[in-house]
């Protein structure tokens, strides 16, 4: 027997704001593991951004974004301002608007640690703006606003969004860092790799238990209905998966670094369970738990290739947030082209390259245009300094005889 | 008077302040230092780079006493302190023209 | 088709449960942001009085408020004890009773953060045991309990409890500083004043998150249902309305900030966050979302000029409990008398002075009570060493070099 | 009027999917609690084990355990592998495997934390992996699996755990620590007890918050369906119950500590919180709200106790895992047969001697096995400098001056 | 030129250094550091079992001056550090053969 | 034999003992500080209120040599840790009557 539809409205409703707010949650989690993974010098300016920028998402998505994204308009992007002419009969408008705020939120707080430790404040501040109100919204528009750029990317799969939110702030985060360049000291003159440890890794710890729990709501709620038995029992298959995707990828990027390092590497664990997460966004829905723990456990070995693969190339995240966002993205979308039957590896490849690109160089003209107008990067002595000293006149611990130390 | 600095491994400095107590030592200031020396340095590990760490936690101890009893002072913090293993630090004496308690304004060899 | 009785009372009682379990979670917000905000050489003793105002806040409430505020009786009190007599039939009495005792908890934790650094542990202890059993639970008689006070509040409208909740703790906690003091050395013979910064800034940061997230159960539990459409459409705008004024309230403060002070303060873009939410809790449930951004960015412009005016009466708050919720609370249940056109401003201004009066004043005779018997204030040589060495013989980073300097 | 077969099942499985998160954040209260009263030289081990324990009771428990505990098969144990075979017609089978994942990752947890500062790291993975995947599963056969053990237990009545997941940790945690021995240092060679006190409380307060929040999951979603009015009835009243035993927990041990040591001990509030949640975790369902608060102050009271009298007896539990999780999971057990009238004393008595030796003797053989096979405990200079160094080459708090003093 | 070293309380800090800010003092040098003597040990509690705590948390200060002026500044340092209890600290005072400003090379009372 | 104590500003910490590395140098010790002197202090802000911080962090940096090898040290560490900007710190020179080493008891010249 179905359920009324005042009861799917009801019940699907609720979900989406009981997944919205692990979601919501997700962005303190952003705050700890990033605080934790940089220099207790530049701390009050990450904890800021990270709870500026979730403020400025929801405005932005509000005012400009929700409408670019899901409201009809051209293949390209939709119409009007500030929910105008929105509407939905399945569920609560408010529900649905509140579930895909958060979202933005996290695509945002991505690029926030890959530029941590240099970027001047309100040069981030612009920056996410642009990204919460065109950016994310019109690649969004696209994909899960269902125009398939004309056509151009249609069937494209991505169910909670290994691309649409994961890559998105990856991209962007990736030409931030290409036009901001390595922290001061990052990488010496011979080739060598000068590591710039995390100050407090309680709190990155705390903050990937965020993020894992985070995770059951961005996921789970991305089935967008709870109102039937065959909805509840993929919710109920898509928490599994998602939580045995993280742990594969703990558990691996725990092994590797044994097996490479001899020692295991605690925040190389943390990213490891992050990348799990972000493999298995894309199709934590279709596959056996099996396939999960394969996708999840994949995610943990290239974050552990990934990081110091990054490094030689000189493209400096202090927190990993392309390793785990941006490649952990990309393989995620393009495992569902390999392990699910029904959609094409081309298409998702597609997908992939389209939606990236187009952040990608989006994101590189706004981060120049910043650049050329109010400036990217603090000077060389603020950084040395702090951040926070410079730009906040306030330190995180300022009883603690800590000197975030010469590097 | 003398002062007797000496730089010794953390975890001497509760036989080393027993071991003072008992030739009757009634003052002693110490801080955390960190110290470079014949000692190796080790290598830490952080996300797939190493580094080497050259500084090692140390301890400092200051007591300034009589010159009579500095020669005491000095023979019970080696061996108190001493492991035999490289790293176990150095003692150096400084003469001190003055001493005042604050408290009473006192001076010298009864300020101690 | 509307639901049955059973349905119904299944899925009210369900959300105020869900609801309660994120308002309970504003405890540890609480214990974080206000641990954060203070000296390192007090932490002990903020936390236990976290821990301990939540466990006694509960035990108080079923003892003894929760028929005071709930149960029939007179139009000044309820009468009986400990749930005697209470039953519902719309949904589950136990739901409701947890929903309304993290409420009262809400209440006694504000009161800690005012008067922290300098009061007496179990003076402390006592006060919350009355503010629990008596003074929250009358105040709660006369609007939510329903009897207007025999008529001379009828009409007062609070939705959530900017009043009810957060006006009443803060009115308790003014009338207690009032009665301490300021800290020694806050405020300097020539007219200065000497700031004492916060000793770990990250946990105030996570406390604003977590006390953001709880806000969505503690205004969105007020709906007290979601067995039906017009309920579930009504939650999800408190939810939006909720996230979308705190946003405002903690744009608004860094933008602010940056203006007066040529830097971004983190410690009050943290309460601009919590201004914005206090000030939208009387009424999210009617408003527009833009009403709602405005709400939340006055609370944010109020607790950015009343901080420092405080500090000018000499009034001492180590972490802005009273701009946050007394002035945000105020504002907030006069903003609905505004905006909401069937509720006439004078009415709230009624509730708000009769309420804050009573509230206040009774507050001041329990405070003045607790001094004459076992005293209110530590000795200046415990302030300065710091209460965690004095009442607990305990240091919260006891291998941490602190020394919550000389100032 | 009863509701549909399908709208019980859509409930009931939501429920254990929201209370499966709840849980899940447990994991974090853990590490938190665990990591906050441990010393910082050692924060990076114990981060480690705990989300790294949380990751492999998921994959263990999904290969062997979850058939092992409940599918068909002997009185002794399940049979198959992988959820093989596995169904569930009243609610979603993931979301069923999901709740009891998290179950025995809390059980793994509590080990964790009595074998801290001196156990090898990947000794403490192999423990978990047996106690995920054979011990814990082979007693929860007999109890909730519903064999009785051939009928030797039948009757035992242990409704979210205080037995079949508290004590059981404690269990395999005391046969830990007795192989373990104590940290050197700990007990003095003239019977003194030299404290090793936490390096950060507001890191344990945190975790203490976390987890009782979790607990109404842990609880609430013991009841395992809310598709009726008598579910939500008796889930309401598990919450009340759970968080007025936590309560009664953590102001006895307030009171307590004052009486005995003349200061309030902030970490015996926490474990006294803690000790009321497990002791009310055998039947916060069929007790009045005074029973249950009298079963928690029990609690509080004993951790009190039980703390010093392990010291006294020399088993070096640095977070109280013993006094909460084995003393008051006993407690808890027995109080049921004492209060509840439909429940013998005796065949409580009877489960918790039967699992506890079970769970005893196993274990001791497991570490005994991992002792002569990789070895169980790090060397003496190890110990002494930190494991953190010596096992991960890692700092937890590297930029601040914190020497895990001499002691 | 003398080193005159004040082991004091940490909550005098600020009258000592204010107090030789009006004799004219233009450097300065301060660290924390844990102090023994004749003031007693206080014991703190954990978990049921009590410890004692044997050192004293106190500033370490270090001012350089020319001979001359060493006397009024252990004069000002003596009066505004003094509370007349117990562990009001001790000043040391020992010979600076030589002192070089950094910055410019500058040598010995030039250097000051 | 010469004890040098040098102030010098964290970021230089690095080069400084690079420096004295390349003179042979074999033992150091070293510690954070707060210096006060003619740098002048800056302002932090916090809620509304601002006020004034007059100390700066400074690292302190302590090596004992030989009389003969002093000058050569004192010349390095200006070298490597002047800036040319004021705060770039002091260097203060005292004499040594006797070095120990406490792991082989070896005394003064053979204990460096
Ligand atoms: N010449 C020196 N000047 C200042 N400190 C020194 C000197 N030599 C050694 N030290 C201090 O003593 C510590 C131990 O010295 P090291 O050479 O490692 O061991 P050992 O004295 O056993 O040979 C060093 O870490 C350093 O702090
Ligand atoms: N002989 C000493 N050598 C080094 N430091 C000392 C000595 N005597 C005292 N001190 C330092 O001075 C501090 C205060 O000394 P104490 O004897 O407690 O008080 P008072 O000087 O008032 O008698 C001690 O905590 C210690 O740091
Ligand atoms: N007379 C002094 N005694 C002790 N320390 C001093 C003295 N003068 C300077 N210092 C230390 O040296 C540091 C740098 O001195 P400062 O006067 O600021 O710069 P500069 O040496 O470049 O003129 C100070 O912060 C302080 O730590």
């Amino acid at each position: 027997m179905e359920f009324s539809p005042e009861m799917k409205y009801v019940l699907d409703s609720i979900w989406l704001l009981i997944s919205g707010f692990l979601v919501m949650w997700m962005a303190a989690g952003f705050a700890m593991v990033e605080s934790g993974l940089t220099q207790s010098k530049n701390t009050v300016t990450i904890l800021t951004k990270n709870l500026i920028v979730y403020a400025l998402a929801g405005l932005a998505f509000w005012l400009v974004g929700y409408n670019l994204m899901y409201a009809k308009g051209t293949d390209f992007a939709g119409s009007g301002l500030a929910l105008d002419g929105m509407s939905n009969t399945s569920h609560s408008l408010m529900a649905d608007f509140f579930f895909q705020v958060v979202f933005v939120a996290t695509a945002a707080s991505i690029v926030s640690g890959a530029v941590a430790e240099r970027m001047k404040f309100w040069a981030f501040v612009v920056f996410s703006i642009v990204l919460s109100a065109v950016i994310y919204p019109l690649q969004g528009h696209w994909s899960w606003g269902g125009t398939g750029l004309g056509g151009v990317i249609t069937g494209f799969t991505d169910f909670a969004g290994s691309t649409v939110v994961h890559s998105v702030g990856g991209w962007a985060a990736l030409a931030g860092v290409l036009m901001l360049g390595p922290r001061a000291g990052k990488y010496l003159p011979g080739g060598g790799v000068r590591p710039i440890p995390g100050s407090n890794l309680p709190m990155a710890t705390l903050g990937g238990f965020i993020l894992w729990l985070g995770w059951f709501g961005f996921n789970g709620g991305s089935q967008l209905a709870m109102g039937s038995k065959t909805d509840v029992d993929a919710i109920a298959l898509v928490v599994v998966n998602t939580n045995m995707a993280a742990s594969a990828g703990g558990v691996v990027a725990m092994i590797l670094t044994q097996l490479l390092y001899r020692r295991v590497d605690l925040s190389m664990v943390i990213n490891g369970v992050l990348a799990g997460l972000v493999a298995i966004t894309a199709g934590p829905n279709y596959s056996s738990v099996a396939v999960a723990v394969l996708i999840g456990a994949l995610g943990g070995v290239l974050v552990v290739v990934a990081v110091p693969l990054f490094d030689k190339l000189k493209i400096d995240d202090p927190v990993g947030a392309l390793s785990v966002h941006l490649v952990g993205g990309i393989w995620g979308t393009l495992a569902v082209g390999i392990f699910n039957p029904n959609v094409p590896f081309f298409t998702q490849l597609k997908g992939v390259v389209v939606i990236g690109a187009f952040v990608f160089f989006t994101s590189l003209a706004v981060w120049a245009l910043i650049r050329v107008t109010m400036g990217l990067r603090v000077g060389e002595e603020e950084e040395m300094e702090g951040l926070d000293m410079h730009e906040f006149g306030m330190e995180a611990y300022p009883e603690f005889r800590s000197s975030s130390r010469p590097h | 008077m003398k002062k007797i600095e000496a730089i010794i491994k953390p975890f001497q400095l509760e036989k080393v302040r027993d071991g003072l107590n008992v030739i009757g030592i009634t003052g002693l200031t110490v801080y955390e230092v960190s110290g470079f020396g014949r000692q190796l340095g080790h290598s830490e590990l952080y996300r797939g780079a190493e580094y080497k760490v050259d500084f090692h936690p140390k301890i400092k101890l200051e007591v300034v006493v009589t010159s009579a009893k500095a020669e005491s002072v000095i023979d019970s913090i080696v061996k108190n302190a001493a492991t035999g293993k490289v790293g176990d630090g150095k003692i150096f004496v400084t003469d001190i023209s003055q001493v005042v308690r604050i408290r009473t304004g006192e001076k010298d060899e009864k300020a101690l």
